[in-house]
Order: C-alpha cells, then structure tokens, then sequence
C-alpha cells in the first residue's frame, strides 16, 4: 500500500491532548454509575425474561432499587444480599420483585464482603458464557480462515427479524461478510431494551436478545454452507449501550456499533449519563471480543467534508482513549469515518483518497469502518451507483477494514434485495479490478494529498488542544461536532445516573479489563 | 417544440415509449422466470418486452433488467398539479406584507416529529443561515421562529405550540418506512382535532417524500417537497393566514 | 420456500410488489412533468409512487427515476414457456445418434445473414473451438459444418445451401435496430417459400435478443438465444431432424 | 501525469518495422487506382447529384469510364478531355453522361499537358472550398477557446438524420464535445454514396453529405449557442474511403474514422483495393485538418484483450506509418484502443491502465481515440455503469484525448437519450473528482504496470518483425489481427482496383501532401 508522509509529531501531540481529555471526563464520572449499567449487571448476573407487562426484569429489578433510592450501591450488592439471605435463584428474586412478593431491600443482612465474593462468582461464570461463544468463534475463524480485506459489510432494515433473515442469507450469499441489523428509530432512546421476537420496526428492526439468537443461528448456518464466518452486527449506542453489549457477548455477535458522541449528538442522550455507560459496555464488548464501530462518519452528513475533516479525525482520537481506557486492544477499535465529499467538488477522490489513507496510517491496527457517500446521494441511483464505486475505489487502495456497502437507492428507501445484491457486485469488482493497484503506486511527496492530510491532522490538533482547556463537555455545549450544541444536563437519561454507594460494587470491572489484558 | 396531447416515453425516436424497468421476483432463476418477468412486463402494459439481464439474487428470488414500450401514453391535457399555489414573494416583500397586512410577527414553531430525528430538512427552512442560497425564516424581521429540533413527540409539540402561541405548525417527516409519517401525522392531526385546535394553526407537513396532495390527504393545509425553501413556505403561509384574516374580518362584519 | 400461484416483484417484504423504473418523457421539466411522471406510473398499474429523480436531459425532455408497487402481480401457475422442448445431449451422444438413426453426417450450414456482421454469435455455435466451455459443431464427428461468415445476403445463404446439400440452416442475426432482423428474417422465408424448399430444411435463428416464440412467429423451426451453446441447437436439430424422418417412413410405409 | 518507464529502443525498432511494411504496402500499391478513387477526384472536382436512378453523378462518370475500360488513365485525365474539348463544365457533362448524351472517351483530343494544368486548376478551387472550412473552425477554436481532455465523444445512431439532430444537440448541451453519426449497418459495403437527407437506417444513419451539412448546421448552432464548437465526426472506412473524406472536407467535419484494416477484418473487404483507398482518403483527411480515429479498439471485441493487446499496438505502429506515408501530422492520428479486459479478471483496473498508459506515452502528440468497455458489458446496466467508470478513470488518468462515452445499455441497444446523458454524467463526475489524481502519484518502477507494458511492447515488435518478413497481406491471410482471416484477393471491392494507365494523373496527391506540410 502507498503510504503518506505524515506530521508524526502532531500525532503524538493529539494521542496526548485526547488522552487527557478522556482522563477528565473518567475522572468526572467515575463515581457514577446508571440505571442502565445496573441492568446490565442483572442479565450478566442471568436475570431474563419480561413481567406480565412486557418490562423487562432487569429493569425491575433496577426500578425497584431506585424507587427505594438504594441503586447506588448496586444491583450485585442487592441480588448479592438478595440470594444469599433468601436462598432463592437471582431470576426468582426478580420475579418475585415483578409480582411485588420481594423486596431486596428488606432481605439486606449478609456481609457486604461475602456479598462482593459472591458477585465474583457469579461474574466468573457470565465470562464463562462469554469465553464459549469466542471459543467458538476463534474456531469458526480457524477453520474456515480469516476473510481477506475489506470485509464487506451489509445492512439489513426491513423492520420483521424474519424478513431480515431471508434478505441476511442472501446478502451473505452474495459475499457480504458482515450483516447489520439496523435498529428500529426510536430504541435508542427506549431506556429498556424490548423483548423476544419482533416483526415490526421502522427505518429497522428491534434490537432484541432473541432477535439477535435467530439472526446468529441463520447467519452461522448460511455460513457453514458458504464455508465462512459470517460476522453479525447490532446498535449499543442509545439509552442502554451496555446492556445490548452483554446481550451482544451472550449471543455471539461479532461487531457492534458503540459511540456515545453519536447518542449526544445525533439522538440527544444527556452526555454525562451516555459516557458512563459506554465506559462499561466497552468493557462488555472488549471483554466479548467484539469489534465496535465508532459514529465518526455521522458528523459529515450534518456538517462539510471539506470544511469539517478533522473533527473527525479528533473524535477518532478522543474515541480511541476512551476505548484504551475501557480496557480495549486497537483491534477492536473500528473507528468510523467517511466518503462525504460533495461530488461537484474538484479532486474529490483525491481529497477522500487522502483523509482515508492518513486515517489509515494514523490508526494502523485499528479495524477502520468506512462509510460510504449517503449526504451527496440523490434519487439519480445511475450516478449513485458511480459515487459509490469512487467510495469502493477509496476503500480498497487504503485497505479499510470494514467496507461499508453503499446503495445506489440511499436517498430513496432502506434497501432493495437487490440494492444490496448490486452493491455488493459494485465492490467486488472494484476490489478484484484494483487489488494490486494501491501497491504499484506512489503518493508525490507534498502533493495535494499530502499537503490535504496534514491540514486536516493539524487542525485536529488545534481543536483537541482547544478542548483539553476547557473539556469535552464545554466542548459539546459549543457545537465543537457536527455542528450541534447538546447542553450539559439536557438531553434524555439523565434522571437514570446515580451516585456510587459506600457498598458499590461492579465485579465484572476488574474481571473485564483482566480479559482483555488477556487477549492482547 | 410544441408538446402533444398524448406524451409516451422517449428512448431515441418521438413516441416510442421506451422505458427501463428493474425488478425482482420470488422465483428461482430459469426460463420459466424469464418468462414470468415478462408477463409482468406486459401486465404493466409494455410492449416489445427485452429482458436484458436475469440473475438469481438468493435461493428463489430473480433480478431482471428490462426494457420494454408504453404504447398508450398518457394525456398530458388532463394532467392537474397538485401544487400550493402562489406568488413566491422575497424575504424582503414577505416581511413588508407582514408588517402591513399584520402588524405583528408572525409565529412559527417548527420541528422533525416523532422518533424522526432528521433535522436538516426543518433547520434548512428554519437556520438563520438557510439553505443552497435561501435564508431561513429566523432570519425574517417579521417572523418569530421557534425550532425544536428532533425526535418531538406530537404531545409535546401541541403543548409547545400553544405555549408559543404559534400561527404556524412546520412538521418535518424524513423516515418513510412502512409509512410511519403516515402514522405520525395522523396522530397529531387527530391529537388536535380532539382539542378542537385544529383551526388554530397552519398545519405545514415537509420532507424529501411529500408532496402537496399527500400533506392535503393527511389532514394539514400544505405540503412541501424537495426543492422547496423558506421563501416557498413564507410565502404561502404569509398569503394563506392574509387570507383568512380577511375571511374572519369580513365575518364579523356581516 | 414453496412459490406462490400470485408472484410479485419482491424489494424488501413478501409482496410489497416494489418495481424500479426509469423513462424519458418529451415534456420540459416541472411540476407538471413530475405529475406527469406519476401518471405513467399508475397508468402501468403502479401504485404508490414515487417520482426519485426528474431531470431536464434537453430543451424539452425529462428524465425519472422512479419506484412505484405492482400490486396485482401475475399468475405463476399460468406462466407457459415457449422454450424449445429437447433432451440435451453431450457432443458424444449426439455423434451416436446421427451414426445410429441416419447413418450419415447431418449437413449444416451457418452465417449472420443481411447486413449483420456479428459473427460472434454464430462462431460460438460452429467453430471448433466453441464457446464458454462447449465445443462447437465443427468438432462433431457425425457433422458436416459449413460457416459462411459474416454479411451474407439471403439469396446467396439459400444458393449455398442448396450447393451444400444442407440438412439445417442456422442464421444469426445480433442487429435488431427498428426491426431489421424481423425483416431480414421475413425475407429469407418469403424466399424459401417462393422457392417451394422451405421443407428441405430445418431453418434455426439465434442471437441476443431471439426466443423460441419469436423464431416460431418469424416461420423457423426453432429459435436460440443467450446462453445456448451447440449442444442445445445439435440435440434440437438431430432428435427434430430424426422425428421427421419417422415420420417420412411411416408415411411412405403406409 | 506519472509516466511508465518504456523501453524505446523497442520503441524505435518497432517503427522502423512498421515504416518497413507500410512501404512495401505502397510499393506494390502504388501502380493502380479505384473506382472510389476516381469518384472522390469527380467530386472534388465539384460533380454532384444523383442521375434519374439515384447513382450519384461521380458513379455515373466512373462507372462509363470503366464500360469503356479506360479509367486507368484517370477520371482528372477524362474530364478534361472533355471539358477543353467540349467547353462544357464537368458538372454538365457527366449529367451528359447520364443521360446517354455524352461519352468522354469520343472527346479525347487535347494535349495531355494541357489536360493536366486544367486539372491542377480545378484542384486548386477545391482546395480553396476546403480551406475556407479550415478557416472556419480554426477561428471557432480561437474564438471559444480549445477544449480540454479527454473529449467527450457521443454517438448518435437513431437511424434518422432530423431524430439525430435532436440527439446530438441535447447530448451538446450536456456537455459532449465531439458528435459522432453512427452509420447504418451495410453502407460500408455500398460501392457508392447515398445521397440527400436519410430517415431509414438500421444501428445508424445513412452517411450522405446532405446529412452531413444537416448535422454540422445543427451543431454549429448548438455551439455558437454554448460557446464552444462542437466537433462533428463520421466514417470513411469502407468501400467508398475517399469519397466519403471528400464530403468530410466539404462539410466540414472534424473527425472521421478510417482504417482500411478495419474494413478488410470486419466488413471483409478486399485489402488491396481499401488499403489504396486508405491511402488518398488519408491525404483527403489530412489536408482538410481533419483528425482521423484508426479502429484497433475492434480488435479485442472478437479476441482477448489479455492475450492480444499487442496485436492492438502493432496495428497502431502500422497505422501511424501509413498515415505519416499519406502525409498526415501525428496530431491528427486518433489511433484506436479500448478497454476491454474481462472484469473477471484480477487487476484488470491496473493492466489497462498500463496498456493506456503505454499508448499514450509511445504515441505523444497523437489525439488518441479511446472505447470504453463493450465485449463484457451485458444486460446488467448497473454493472455496466460502473464499468464505464472504470474506463473514464483510466482515461482521466492517462490523459486520452478522445473518450469515447461508454453506455450502460452497450449490449442492448443503441442509446436513448437518457443513456447518453448518463454516461455524460458518469465521465464528468470521473473527469472532475480525479482531475489532479495522476500527477499526484508515480507507477512503480518494475512494478506490475510496467512489467505489463513491456510485456506487450515486445510481443507487438516480435509481430511487426514477422510481419515485416512476409509483408502484411500475408499478416492478414494467417488472421495476425483479431483472429480474422482473410485472402489477398477475396472479399468486397477488388473489381474496382485499376492499374493506371500512361496519361494517369491525380492532381491532388501532391497538393495535398503540400498542404499538409504546411500544417505540419
Ligand atoms: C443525514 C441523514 C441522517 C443523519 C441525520 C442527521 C440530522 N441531524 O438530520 C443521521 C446519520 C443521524 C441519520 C440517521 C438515520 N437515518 Co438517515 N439519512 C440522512 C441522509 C443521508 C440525508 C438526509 C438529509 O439531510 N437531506 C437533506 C435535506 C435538506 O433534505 P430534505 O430533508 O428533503 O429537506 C428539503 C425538503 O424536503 C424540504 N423540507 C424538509 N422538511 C421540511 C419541513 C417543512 C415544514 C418544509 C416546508 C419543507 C421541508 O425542504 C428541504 C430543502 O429543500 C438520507 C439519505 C439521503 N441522501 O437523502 C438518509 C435517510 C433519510 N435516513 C434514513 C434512515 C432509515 C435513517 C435511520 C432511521 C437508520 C437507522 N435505523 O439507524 C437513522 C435514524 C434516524 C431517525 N431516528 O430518524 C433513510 C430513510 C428511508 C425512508 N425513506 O424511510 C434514508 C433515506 C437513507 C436510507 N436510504 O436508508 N440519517
Ligand atoms: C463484438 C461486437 C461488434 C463487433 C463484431 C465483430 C464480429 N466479428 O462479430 C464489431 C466491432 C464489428 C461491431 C460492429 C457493429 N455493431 Co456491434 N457489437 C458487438 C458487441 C460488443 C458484442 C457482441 C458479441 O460478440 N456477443 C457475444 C456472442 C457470443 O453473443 P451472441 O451473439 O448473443 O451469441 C450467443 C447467443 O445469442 C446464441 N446465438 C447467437 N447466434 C446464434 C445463431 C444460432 C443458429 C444459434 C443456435 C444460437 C446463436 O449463441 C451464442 C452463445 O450463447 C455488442 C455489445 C454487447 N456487449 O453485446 C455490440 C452490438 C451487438 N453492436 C451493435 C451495433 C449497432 C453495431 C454496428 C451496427 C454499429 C455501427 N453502425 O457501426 C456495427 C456494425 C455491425 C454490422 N453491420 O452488423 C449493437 C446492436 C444494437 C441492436 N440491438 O440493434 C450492439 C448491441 C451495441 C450497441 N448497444 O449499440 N460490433
Ligand atoms: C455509532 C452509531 N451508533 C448508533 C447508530 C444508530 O442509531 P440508532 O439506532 O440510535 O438510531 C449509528 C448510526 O449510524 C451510529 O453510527
Ligand atoms: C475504424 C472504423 N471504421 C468504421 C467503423 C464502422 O463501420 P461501418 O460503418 O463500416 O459499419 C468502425 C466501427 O466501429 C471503425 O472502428
């Protein structure tokens, strides 16, 4: 592959300031936990299931605890007191609690010690769980060998997991290596996570336990026919990131979108609540080795592609940190960027081809998600087609990790079987027609390219040393992002963060960060 | 060119209603496939039927390219455009007939409702900054504009606009998967009607997939497509409210 | 999946009947052009749709992209293949046929007739070497194959063959601009038809854009088109060929 | 642009090859005439229109000289004989012929001197008529300015001249720089010119010079309106070469394709009598400052492109020698090529690239006529849409002076309008968006790329240098090019071929050469 002559220096430099910036925010937050986070504990500790209303029991266990203003000490230190002062199984408890027959805070007199030695145990046998379905998937991977750069990656949106199904298959078929299932509107902002089964959404389907299990079951049998690993994608961004990555461990999927700047800016989840739980759901997911995606590329279908380059590229690096932090190998780290320069631009490619490339090198290991044009795409699906084969082009000479497939109808519908078959065909034959060709050239030294690259790394510098002064808080009160200004305490969820207790106690913390250690 | 009364497509020679066609169908691949697409082709009405390309797309569904010739045409004489109709006026002449006609500001509060959080539609008629060469409408001297941004449930819109004693009502609807602007439009139509405040605003639908008539068949009093700004949407609510203001003026004096 | 008797162009969801289309039409682009646009849509038939892209081409012409819903669908169970109707048989099998049932080489002569040049065609089916992983009929054994090429006008094909003492007539013809293969194809049977030798020889069309039913409607005996190799015309003629001797012998026992 | 390292010391031996073979060609040709060859100097000599039957007046005057077995003196000779004997103008005497009232060979009385200034005379109005339309657009291309590459280049093929007009001025407007009028299927193998204004033609339209005045008209309009002239183009290749170069020259058109050995390889014409065609209708050209587009892209759409690339180069190689013999300047040799290797094919992006590149660089000053993709495209136009973008990529990149617009619907049909414009749009998006992209990178030295352009430099010396052993009809019996065979005295034409006679004299040969040095 062709490389750029990059700044190393201002690289480092803004590795440095973002760093910072993410030890300002932990440190801010580290004393709080949330409703969300709390109900993840609950299903890694095995709780399941629905009341007669549809809640989920997580959320009334959780419920339960914040209506006795008791959450701050835990879910693991109430289930904990709960089970070993009862007897009764934790799923019990829950639906005891559901039926109004328990009430944890009354059964509280067992040794908060005894109580954390518990949860322990409890946690070792969810990362059990967890290590079987990675076993499993290092086997499948095995077996069938890795599959080559960039991994064509495919959504699915018809709203009926079913259906969803049908079209998987054949998207997979076709050569897509990895499915997502793109999220109803709406559940990010649902502050429980539906349940079972579902055949109705909009713009997408349910993200659901079950749902997840029928698409992981459909995807791993088309892909012991095909002789592949079949990668299953879902959302853990929203209003319960962390709960959707402990379903996401338990049902084997294998990438997961993952980014709270996408929720503050882009859903209005309140700031402080949505970086707390993605602290922990990163754990979950480093832990489940889940690759996740970062929502870089989101911030060009609001803001310029030319003018607003490098707030991506700074959020790529405030991304990064906040992924180390979390315990998380670079290799799990897809950050995401994005082809969105406005075609009636001269030189675009050139300029794309560049912000991709020093993306590339910037980020070496990290598995980059590649977005395709949808801002500049138009119900012209012929010319489409052409924007998207440019993007294809840019994706394989800078060896992107996960291509995301474009669709010629993207200003028109979620897509068409055979959108999906065609874009899938579109990248194929640009990466066979191309394979070589980024390694047969050379970037001029100081040309367009690099001089393009090293403005946008400096003005990413610019910006994060901006934002290291005054915090990424102020930061996202300005509009320092995609151009939108989210208030500190505005936005949905922040009723749902809770002060830690005296007794507060997150046993899959240590056991997660332990994990991943493990895996790098 | 003079334009004829019966318009057919046009492929390279006048009349001979040439037109592509792309579909798929839940059949396996094969001659009977083919066959069946261009049973399709000819229950559309096409003629001469060529199906360029048939591939399977999956187990038992077919991808067909075909091109096939509208015989019949359309009448273009009868063709009727459902479009709001009015003089488009400049920011300038909008905010004079305000002032002249009014007195006052007028009052719009704006927002992409329901689970839509497509906001660059709403901000392009609403932002200051406008949008491709438009100012918005918080740039009008004459206009008080209000925009809520996105994700509003209809509650909390009607709540907001009574708050803001708003003369106009924008909505702007962006996701149409299984139809769900439908849906939500229909809810805040009938959410106002049950507060019998229906008539108390100018209910304004907008998005890449609406059209005048479909915003007229859901209840709202127009609708705004592709193409169109804020000088479109000032222009005709500015005329529309004059319209009424004078209706009501001549009520209460008869 | 077990298919339907009603079939329907499938986008997303079982039977949301979702069709692409995209056409010229002679109007200036506009409002009224998109409405008009519409009306071609429900004029095939088409319902919900949605006008994607319009866009002026020339002073004058308008281009649309388009989607819209075949609701109706077609009746699968209905769906007849007028395809040639012949077991296919390997390059060996058919050199034993002819050895068995006629005991001498079959005689077949080829060309791309009128004004056609495409020879690519009618090389696939003839040359030695084939097409696509199938020998051509030069290679049988049991067949005598004359190729005359490219440009050959009907009289001198039909002198040829007469001169080669032909079983079959095989013609190409790839051009198909206003009709001109229909023509070229009218006239050569015209031809053999004033000729009084139509019968003499199994007459056989290919090419991109032939099928089965229109060779039949142009007065051949069969047709072939994309993705037919020699071993599906050679099976076709041989077992045709082999029917119509029995048929002589029965006659001329009887 | 990044330029190929080449081996040209094989450069330099393969033309030397060429300049070879091209000689011996002219050598064995230079003793006889055609009939086409005539009848361009009748019309040159200003005979026009069509007797009762509709032959053209040029057929009936050649035609009556060959009854009479004496063309091989030359019709310059024959009328004027006639005209210094009779007093009568050339135009009346051949409508005299046609109606049976004169016969030249009766007129026979002046001194062969004196024949041959009145012809030189006559040559000399023609060239002045010529000249006036070099003038013409030489003025334009001051007033508007030249245009930059690639030309678009659109055909028009509806088979109706007024239907064309409508074509060929929206695909102006849209943006196409160069107009090409697709002939119908078979004119090529007419032994004359149709003439008037043509509504019935099959896969084009009938070349006449009415239609060629009709079209000019109309695009001289459309340019004036747009502010740049617009370049009209048509075909000489065929059994009427130089006549059809005459009415080029007389109407002013801009381009025009001729290339003999396209005519003996895919119409099967004879290939003495096309290459003595070839010849005139080269000094026509050339004198009339038109550029001519050899048609070595139809090569690869009977044989592969992988395998017989260097078929493509050798013809080029010959082609240039023999338009340099005929005494064009390279700035107006269009030498032909195509993007044509199977998309199949890993890396096809790069070896076409090499192979344009290659031509570009061995070939500097020539306008070089690139076709897109047309074996491999199928009924799949989504697939063919970014085919043809591929190809726009290559020749962005190795700057190609004409582009010639590949279709989406290439294997269906001739092109709607919409197609046109589609592709229009296709190749300005590609032209735009990598403008600077080839002179912001390098090929790599030894690389893939070059390795490819050495490879098929060397196999095309190894050709000439056989070809130059046997002489070139040999070349074409044993079907050297495309895999085509064809005999030295088979195909279309040879009648017409006539050995000059004693008094012989075409008097344009040396004015043209002349005039053309003047170019140069
Ligand atoms: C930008 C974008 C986003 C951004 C939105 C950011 C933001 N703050 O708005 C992000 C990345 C967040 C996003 C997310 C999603 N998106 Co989105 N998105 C787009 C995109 C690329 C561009 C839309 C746009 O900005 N257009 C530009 C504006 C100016 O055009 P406009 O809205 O038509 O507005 C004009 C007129 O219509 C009119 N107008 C509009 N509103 C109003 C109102 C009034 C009152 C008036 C008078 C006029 C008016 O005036 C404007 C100027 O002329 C389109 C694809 C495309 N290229 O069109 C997909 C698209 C709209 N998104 C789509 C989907 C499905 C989603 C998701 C639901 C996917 C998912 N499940 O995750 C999510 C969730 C969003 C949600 N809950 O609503 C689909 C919708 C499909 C459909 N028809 O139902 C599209 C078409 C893409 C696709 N093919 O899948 N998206
Ligand atoms: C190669 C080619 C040429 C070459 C032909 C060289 C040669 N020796 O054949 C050249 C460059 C000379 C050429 C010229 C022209 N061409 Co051309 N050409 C093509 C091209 C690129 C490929 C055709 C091909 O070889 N297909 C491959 C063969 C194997 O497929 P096939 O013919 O369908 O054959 C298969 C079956 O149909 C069947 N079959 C075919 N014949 C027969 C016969 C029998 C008896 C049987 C049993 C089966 C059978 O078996 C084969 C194997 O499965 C097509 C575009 C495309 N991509 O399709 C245009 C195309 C066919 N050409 C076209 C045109 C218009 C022309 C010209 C007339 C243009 C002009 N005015 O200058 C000229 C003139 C030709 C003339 N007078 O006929 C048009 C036809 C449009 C139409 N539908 O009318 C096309 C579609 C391009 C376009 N869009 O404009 N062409
Ligand atoms: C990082 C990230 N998270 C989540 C989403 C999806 O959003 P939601 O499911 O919240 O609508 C996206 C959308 O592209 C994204 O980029
Ligand atoms: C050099 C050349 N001449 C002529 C033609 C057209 O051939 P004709 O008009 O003889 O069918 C072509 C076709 O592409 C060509 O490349």
């Amino acid at each position: 592959m062709a490389t750029l002559r990059l700044n190393w220096d201002k690289v480092a430099k803004a590795r440095e300031a973002s760093s910072a910036i993410a030890d300002d925010v932990n440190d801010r937050l580290c004393h709080f936990t949330t409703v969300t986070v709390e109900r993840s504990i609950a299903r890694l500790f095995g709780i399941d299931g629905v009341d007669k209303y549809d809640v989920p029991l997580s959320n009334v266990v959780v419920d339960h605890l914040k209506d006795k203003n008791v959450l701050g000490e835990g879910v693991a230190y109430w289930l904990a007191q709960g089970v070993l002062t009862s007897g009764l199984s934790q799923q019990k408890l829950a639906e005891g609690i559901a039926t109004g027959d328990v009430d944890l805070t009354r059964l509280e007199q067992a040794d908060p010690y005894v109580c954390s030695i518990w949860a322990k145990k409890q946690a070792q046998t969810a990362l059990e769980r967890i290590r079987r379905n990675k076993r499993f998937r290092s086997d499948r991977l095995e077996l069938f060998g890795e599959r080559p750069s960039p991994l064509l990656y495919a959504i699915v949106a018809t709203g009926n997991i079913y259906e969803d199904i049908v079209q998987a298959k054949a998207a997979a078929r076709q050569g897509a290596d990895v499915i997502a299932v793109i999220r109803t509107t709406g559940q990010s902002l649902l502050d429980y996570v539906p349940y079972g089964a579902t055949t109705e959404g909009f713009g997408g389907t349910m993200a659901t336990q079950e749902n997840f299990r029928l698409m992981r079951a459909a995807l791993d049998e088309v892909g012991d026919e095909l002789g592949r690993y079949v990668r299953l994608c879902n959302y853990c961004s929203g209003l319960c990131m962390p709960e959707i990555a402990v379903m996401g461990a338990f049902e084997r999927l294998d990438v997961m979108l993952n980014d709270a700047l996408y929720g503050i800016l882009f859903r209005d989840i309140n700031m402080q609540r949505t970086l707390i739980d993605q602290s922990f759901s990163r754990m979950v997911n480093g832990a489940a080795g889940i690759i996740i995606n970062t929502g870089e590329d989101n911030y060009l279908t609001t803001a310029d592609a030319w003018e607003e380059a490098h707030t991506v590229l700074a959020s790529q690096f405030i991304n990064e940190q906040f992924a180390l932090s979390a315990g998380m190998a670079e290799e799990q780290m897809g950050l995401g960027h994005a082809f969105e320069m406005n075609p009636e631009l001269k030189n675009s490619f050139v300029y794309e081809l560049a912000q991709a490339q020093m993306a590339r090198q910037i980020f070496p290991n990290a598995p980059l998600k590649y977005m395709p044009p949808t801002k500049y795409m138009t119900g012209n699906i012929f010319r489409g087609h052409i924007q998207d084969a440019l993007f294809n082009a840019v994706t394989v000479m800078t060896d992107q990790r996960f291509l995301l497939l474009g669709m010629m109808t993207e200003a028109i519908h979620t897509p068409h079987m055979s959108d999906r078959a065609l874009a899938i065909e579109n990248a194929q034959y640009i990466k066979r027609a191309m394979a070589d060709f980024s390694s047969e050239i050379e970037y001029k030294k100081g040309g367009l390219m690099e001089r393009r690259a090293d403005q946008v790394l400096s003005e990413a510098l610019e910006l994060l040393e901006n934002i290291r002064v005054d915090g990424l808080f102020h930061a996202l009160e300005t509009g320092l992002f995609a151009g939108i200004k989210r208030r500190r305490a505005g936005g949905k969820g922040l009723e749902g963060v809770v002060a830690k207790g005296e007794h507060y106690d997150n046993p899959f913390v240590d056991l997660f960060l332990e994990e991943q250690r493990g895996v790098q | 060119m003079p334009i004829e009364q019966w318009v057919k497509p046009y492929g390279d020679t006048m009349n001979d209603g040439r037109i592509q066609v792309s579909f798929t169908l839940p059949v396996p691949d094969g001659d009977r496939a083919v066959e069946a697409a261009r049973e399709i082709m000819f229950s559309m009405g096409l003629t001469d039927p060529v199906i360029a390309w048939h591939e399977a797309l999956a187990e038992g569904f077919t991808f067909f390219v075909a091109y096939g010739s509208h015989e019949k045409g359309i009448d273009y004489s009868k063709i009727k455009v459902q479009t709001v109709d009015v003089h488009v006026m400049s920011m300038e002449e909008t905010d004079a007939m305000i002032r002249e006609r009014f007195g006052r500001k007028i009052r719009v509060i704006g927002a992409s409702t329901g689970t839509d959080a497509h906001t660059v539609g709403i901000d392009a008629i609403m932002n200051m900054k406008g949008y491709a060469g438009h100012f918005g409408l918080e740039r009008y001297e004459m206009i008080e504009a209000l925009n809520l941004g996105s994700q509003v449930p209809n509650e909390e819109f009607i709540r907001e606009a009574i708050a803001f004693d708003a003369d106009v009502m924008l909505i702007s609807q962006t996701v149409t998967q299984k139809d769900i602007h439908i849906h939500n439009m229909t809810e805040l139509v009938e959410l106002l009607e049950a507060e019998s405040i229906r008539d108390r605003f100018l209910l304004i639908l907008g998005g890449p997939r609406v059209t005048h008539e479909l915003a007229k068949e859901l209840g709202c009093d127009a609708g705004f497509g592709p193409g169109k700004y804020a000088d479109d949407v000032a222009s005709y609510f500015v005329t529309e409210l004059d319209k009424r203001r004078q209706a009501r003026s001549s009520m209460s004096i008869a």
